[in-house]
């Protein structure tokens, strides 16, 4: 029987099952408050789908507030749209807008990693088309557990193979990512997905649902069983794999039918047939009717049985928590109706108008007739709960940060470094991802002017004026581990950095931010630090967040994983054509290693590979520095200055050396000052490598006269060796083998 | 009025657009071709590009050979107009029977995105007239299926008539027969090629330009025609 | 030697990407009056030994772990000829 | 309603990648004694009507033209339960 206000009238006192739904006893007690009853069947799952940790945001949101507050200078002239909207919006000048954004399917990904990564895909991409925009690219910053546990073969297989196959199927290149591992992440991989998004900076489309008759369409794939509950059971609860049955219907993704509904999409926004759109992603129907309702006139009529149904079998209440795949949700003027549903016919997507804009205040939903939902919008999309949750600096904190990679032995003759370089450029962490990024086409669209194994992804956005954008995404959780504030710091800066040495001038900024249960006080501080020294950062970089995630709950028992904020920065490039690429290219170029080298090796990858040591503080942030050397690379690459460049992070100095010189088969002698051991492998921040002609002073003037510190440690050599003068040498074939066997040994199909 | 070469849009085509450049950074106008037209608006070529028509479904080009647009290519393509089919687009070649044998999944059964060495074996076709046979090229190769296979029959036939366009250099990518990249039909108009030439045009994008030549060929062929 | 086979489907709930296309393209190849495609796979062993029920267990162990993806799939397991 | 099944397989020249593998790993996965392993593809399909020599030809139609690629590939057709 279907539960309907009239029935909740008539029978007020019904059990209900709020609490297995992941409701709180007061959070089911404002339920009843706000209606003046006890909630329908489908009103309670919605307020438990809208209200879940997932979509309401109801324990960071107290945290997130800061992004907003802590605005830097610039912001007013970047951003279109901010925070809020399903992703912020910046102008790039020439009457174009970017938007771009960055989110996460972690959990799912476990369960069906194929699956749980081929949505995460379609999730953000669907994200970016909703503000009007074409999306244009997608980047992976991957984290897996222990290389050697059982389970990582199985979920780095399957969730790049998801990736790949979704995103290689929409068209959209894949220009950059991440993959780590760390046993913090053993069954619990992080799989945050971005996606980058081009629009007339005239086009842009909000989620609203405004003007009264104006009809709403449901356009896509049909609805089925996919993923109900998972949005409030899978993202609000700890994962625990002893409980089956708390194992939500898998979320399938077909691609092909989110790449007609981008197609169809494009078309419908160039002929401005919407009113307002939003895509159905998490808690699906629940989310898209309450969010456009809440943002425009404010009442919606529909009549949920109008729903195509792929499974007849359905109910209401799991089609409003129904997660199927690739469907969106429009409101159209009666004036526009035929046309709109003339291009899904087009494409082969199918339409159906299910209800109408009202003024009434309230989204009414009826089933065959009967009213099921009667509710105040905003109530769900907006006026959810609130938590400030407790949160304490951990007890171990102290311990943890004394306990200084100092004590441990170090590398001293010659030999001793270079079997250590060996060992840190074979390791998982360190190694070439090509075995990953070969999985993804990089090519498609024509635009990729930059890709892996680039610092930053760069894409063409003009053909005829060569401007563009650069993006790259960075988190380092043994940092944020050691010291969160910092941490999050160190991630801005380093996709900071990755982005200015290809020439992009950044100015925007999207974060992940994966963590453990927010229930418990040492996370909750963890988050809270993050939180804070990100907005922080991003202030004085000039690098306003635009949007981003939360990922709770990433932890097995009571272990949390390594707190993981992940930062995607978007920078400008005003022309593509004078971008600087990574690799030695010139026998003969002199090599200049920009900034100051400490000796840092706290959270290092050399403690980590070398010693499994985590402990001590981690390199100091400084964030002056960091701008000072982005502004010099961008300028450095619009002068044409470099003939390539680097930036130095995980792994130090001698990582970027052997990543240069195996690019293009060419050596390097290096002379390094002080500790050979600290010059090579400690993380250092603030630093880059880059090449210049021989004879040509031009940047060693520039970065004289701003008064940034550099050393010329020697020069690019024909010969296939690197050199470290007076320590060590390695064929570079020798490197070339430890530094690409990694992976494919670890984990290709044989 | 320049020539003008038709790029086949079907739904969940994706190198169509890049296609279209290619044709136009080689001097031809690139008219956009809808799966479901009733006329070739005219063109002088067609490309049948990339991408993963109807989500390769069910097998790479299946569904896509049944669109309304082919049986004008096959009959002009009998006519003698020259085809392009680029990687999904030599898939649907394959299927409609324009030309032998089929594509398989990689050997190895990932998707791989690499540089790929190819070597034009037979530049008398007219979208490889721009080269010299034994000429070695670099462009992309993308795919999951792209193994060429046919029986050994057929294979001789290729081989023995000169119909290997291009074959892969070094190690082979994907598990295709004889190393196989690219073929032709027997009047060698109809070329099947599965790495990517329209993402070798331009130093900006590519690995290098080498695969403009496949454009600026038939761009030739059809101007002095 | 017994060869048993093994047909690998999803779950009716799962959404079958491929059987939905198939279903669209039929009628316009001149193939009406399909209610519904499924595609699964379909696999063909051949096993040492007789084709006993030992042999099917065997195979039923196979498809459990390594054939079928039990979270999204389901399998049926039968004597081949 | 009525229900038939389509199995399509490779021919047996015809490399089989996905077969090779399965077979490569299985001893590793403690299934020793198997002698080869083909994968194919199977579709379930229903039609409106009876189930008879009919429904069984407009079946082998749809194989022929669209389930299966006759260059590389061999089906057969059976009544479903
Ligand atoms: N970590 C974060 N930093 C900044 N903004 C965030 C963060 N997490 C969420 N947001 C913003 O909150 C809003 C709601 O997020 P979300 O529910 O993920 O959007 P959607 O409903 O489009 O999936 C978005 O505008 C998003 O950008
Ligand atoms: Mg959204």
């Amino acid at each position: 029987m279907i539960d309907s206000v009239d029935e909740a009238l008539a029978n007020p006192g019904a059990e209900q099952p709020y609490a297995a739904l992941g409701l709180k006893d007061d959070e089911y007690a404002k339920i009843r408050e706000i209606l003046g009853r006890r909630p329908t069947t489908s009103e309670l799952a919605m307020y438990s789908v809208m209200w879940s940790e997932h979509c309401s945001y109801k324990s960071s949101k107290v945290h997130l507030r800061q992004f907003g507050e802590k605005v830097p200078d610039n912001a007013s002239e970047v951003l279109l749209i901010g925070m809020g909207e399903n992703a912020g919006v910046v102008d790039v000048g020439n009457g174009l807008a970017v938007t771009f954004k960055i989110e996460s399917h972690n959990h799912p990904s476990y369960v069906e990693p194929h699956q749980g990564a081929a949505t995460g895909v379609g999730g953000i991409v669907r994200d970016i088309l909703t503000m009007g925009a074409r999306p244009i690219a997608v980047m992976d910053p991957l984290r897996f557990g222990a290389p050697d546990h059982p389970d990582t073969g199985r979920l780095i297989r399957g969730i790049v193979e998801g990736i790949g196959s979704y995103g290689n199927c929409l068209g959209l290149p894949n220009i950059g990512g991440e993959v780590v591992f760390d046993p913090s992440y053993n069954t619990n991989p992080l799989v945050n997905a971005l996606c980058v998004g081009v629009l007339p900076a005239d086009g842009i489309q909000l989620a609203k649902a405004d003007g009264p008759g104006n009809k709403v369409v449901l356009f896509g794939s049909r609805t089925g069983g996919d993923g109900i509950g998972g949005a409030s059971v899978l993202a609000s609860a700890t994962f625990d794999e002893a409980k089956p049955s708390r194992r939500p219907a898998v979320q399938m993704g077909d691609p092909f039918a989110e790449k007609v509904l981008i197609e169809c999409c494009m078309e419908i926004f160039a002929e401005r047939l919407v009113v307002g759109i939003q895509d159905l992603g998490a808690a699906g129907l629940s989310c898209a009717t309450t969010e456009l309702a809440a943002a425009g006139t404010g009442g919606m009529d529909v009549d949920l049985d109008l729903a195509p149904l792929r499974d007849p079998t359905l109910v209401p209440e799991e089609i409003l928590m129904s997660e199927s795949q690739e469907r969106m949700m429009a409101v159209v003027t009666p004036a526009n109706l035929d046309r709109f549903v003339e291009l899904c016919h087009k494409w082969g997507v199918t339409a159906t108008v299910i209800g109408t804009v009202t003024d009434t205040g309230r989204l009414v939903m009826r089933w065959y007739g009967e009213t099921i939902v009667d509710v105040p919008p905003r109530t769900l999309a907006h006026d959810g709960p609130v938590y400030d949750r407790p949160y304490a600096r951990p007890e171990w904190q102290d311990a943890l940060q004394a306990d200084s990679p100092d004590r441990l032995p170090r590398p001293a003759s010659g030999d001793e470094l270079r079997q250590t370089l060996l060992t840190m450029v074979a390791s998982p962490n360190l190694c070439s991802k090509r075995w990953v990024w070969e999985q993804y086409d990089r090519y498609v669209m024509g635009n990729t002017v930059l890709a892996m194994p680039e610092d930053a992804g760069i894409l063409r956005l003009d053909e005829s004026t060569s401007t563009g954008i650069a993006l790259a995404t960075d988190g380092n959780g043994r940092f944020a581990k050691l010291d969160p504030y910092a941490g999050a710091q160190l991630a801005l800066a380093e996709a900071y950095r990755n982005v200015s040495v290809t020439g992009g001038r950044p100015i925007a900024a999207t974060d992940c931010l994966n963590f453990g249960s927010p229930e418990d006080p040492d996370v909750m501080w963890q988050f809270a630090e993050a939180t804070r020294g990100l907005a922080d950062a991003c202030q004085t970089l000039g690098t306003v967040i635009t949007g981003g995630n939360v990922s709770f709950y990433n932890q097995t028992g009571s272990t949390p994983i390594n707190p993981t904020p992940v930062v995607g920065v978007l920078g400008l490039v005003d022309d593509v054509r004078r971008r600087t690429k990574a690799g030695f290219r010139n026998a003969g170029d002199r090599l200049l290693l920009i900034g100051e080298t400490r000796d840092e090796l706290g959270g290092s990858e050399w403690a980590w590979t070398v010693h499994e040591h985590l402990g001590g503080l981690p390199p100091r942030v400084d964030l002056a520095a960091e701008q000072a050397l982005g502004t010099a690379m961008v300028d450095a690459a619009n002068a044409g200055l470099v003939t390539s460049a680097h930036d130095l992070s995980d792994g130090g100095l001698a990582q970027v050396l052997v990543e240069s010189c195996l690019r293009h088969g060419l050596g390097a002698h290096v002379t390094v000052a002080g500790d050979p051991f600290v010059a090579l492998f400690s993380e250092s921040t603030a630093r880059a490598l880059v090449t210049v002609p021989a004879g040509d002073d031009r940047l060693t003037s520039l970065l004289t006269e701003r008064g940034i510190p550099y050393a010329a440690i020697g020069a690019v050599t024909a010969e296939a060796t690197l050199v470290v003068d007076g320590s060590f040498s390695v064929p570079l074939a020798e490197l070339d083998a430890a530094y690409e066997d990694t992976l494919p040994r670890l984990f290709a199909h044989r | 009025m320049p020539a003008s070469v038709g790029v086949v849009t079907f739904p969940g085509s994706l190198d169509d657009r890049d296609a279209q450049r290619a044709v136009r950074l080689a001097g031809a106008e690139p008219v956009a071709l809808w799966h479901a037209d009733a006329d070739l608006h005219g063109v002088d070529a067609v490309v049948l590009p990339g991408g993963f028509s109807y989500g390769d479904y069910l097998r790479c080009g299946a569904i896509a050979r049944f669109a309304k647009v082919m049986p004008l290519i096959v009959e002009a393509a009998r006519d003698g107009m020259p085809v392009l089919g680029i990687c999904n687009g030599f898939q649907i070649l394959c299927e409609s029977h324009l030309l032998p044998g089929a594509l398989v999944r990689n050997d190895h059964r990932t998707f791989n995105c690499l540089d790929q060495r190819v070597r034009i074996e037979n530049a008398s076709t007219p979208w490889t007239s721009g080269y010299t046979a034994g000429d070695e090229i670099v462009i992309p190769l993308k795919n999951g299926e792209g193994g060429y296979v046919a029986d050994p029959r057929t294979l001789d036939a290729l081989e023995s008539q000169g119909r290997v366009v291009a074959r892969y250099v070094g190690r082979n990518p994907n598990g295709s027969y004889r190393d196989i990249a690219g073929i032709c039909n027997e009047a060698g108009n109809v070329v099947g090629l599965m790495p990517h030439p329209e993402h070798a045009i331009e130093d900006l994008t590519g690995p290098s330009t080498d695969g403009l030549a496949f454009f600026t060929s038939v761009l030739k062929g059809l101007v002095s025609a | 030697m017994a060869t048993v086979i093994v047909d690998v489907v999803l779950k009716p709930e799962i959404l079958d990407a491929q059987g939905q296309a198939i279903l669209a393209a039929l009628p316009t190849l001149g193939f009406p009056g399909v209610a519904s495609v499924r595609q699964g796979k379909h696999f063909e062993i051949e096993l040492e030994g007789d084709l006993d029920e030992t042999a099917l267990e065997r195979v039923r162990a196979m498809a459990d772990t390594l054939l079928a993806n039990p979270v999204i799939e389901e399998y049926s397991v039968r004597a081949g000829s």
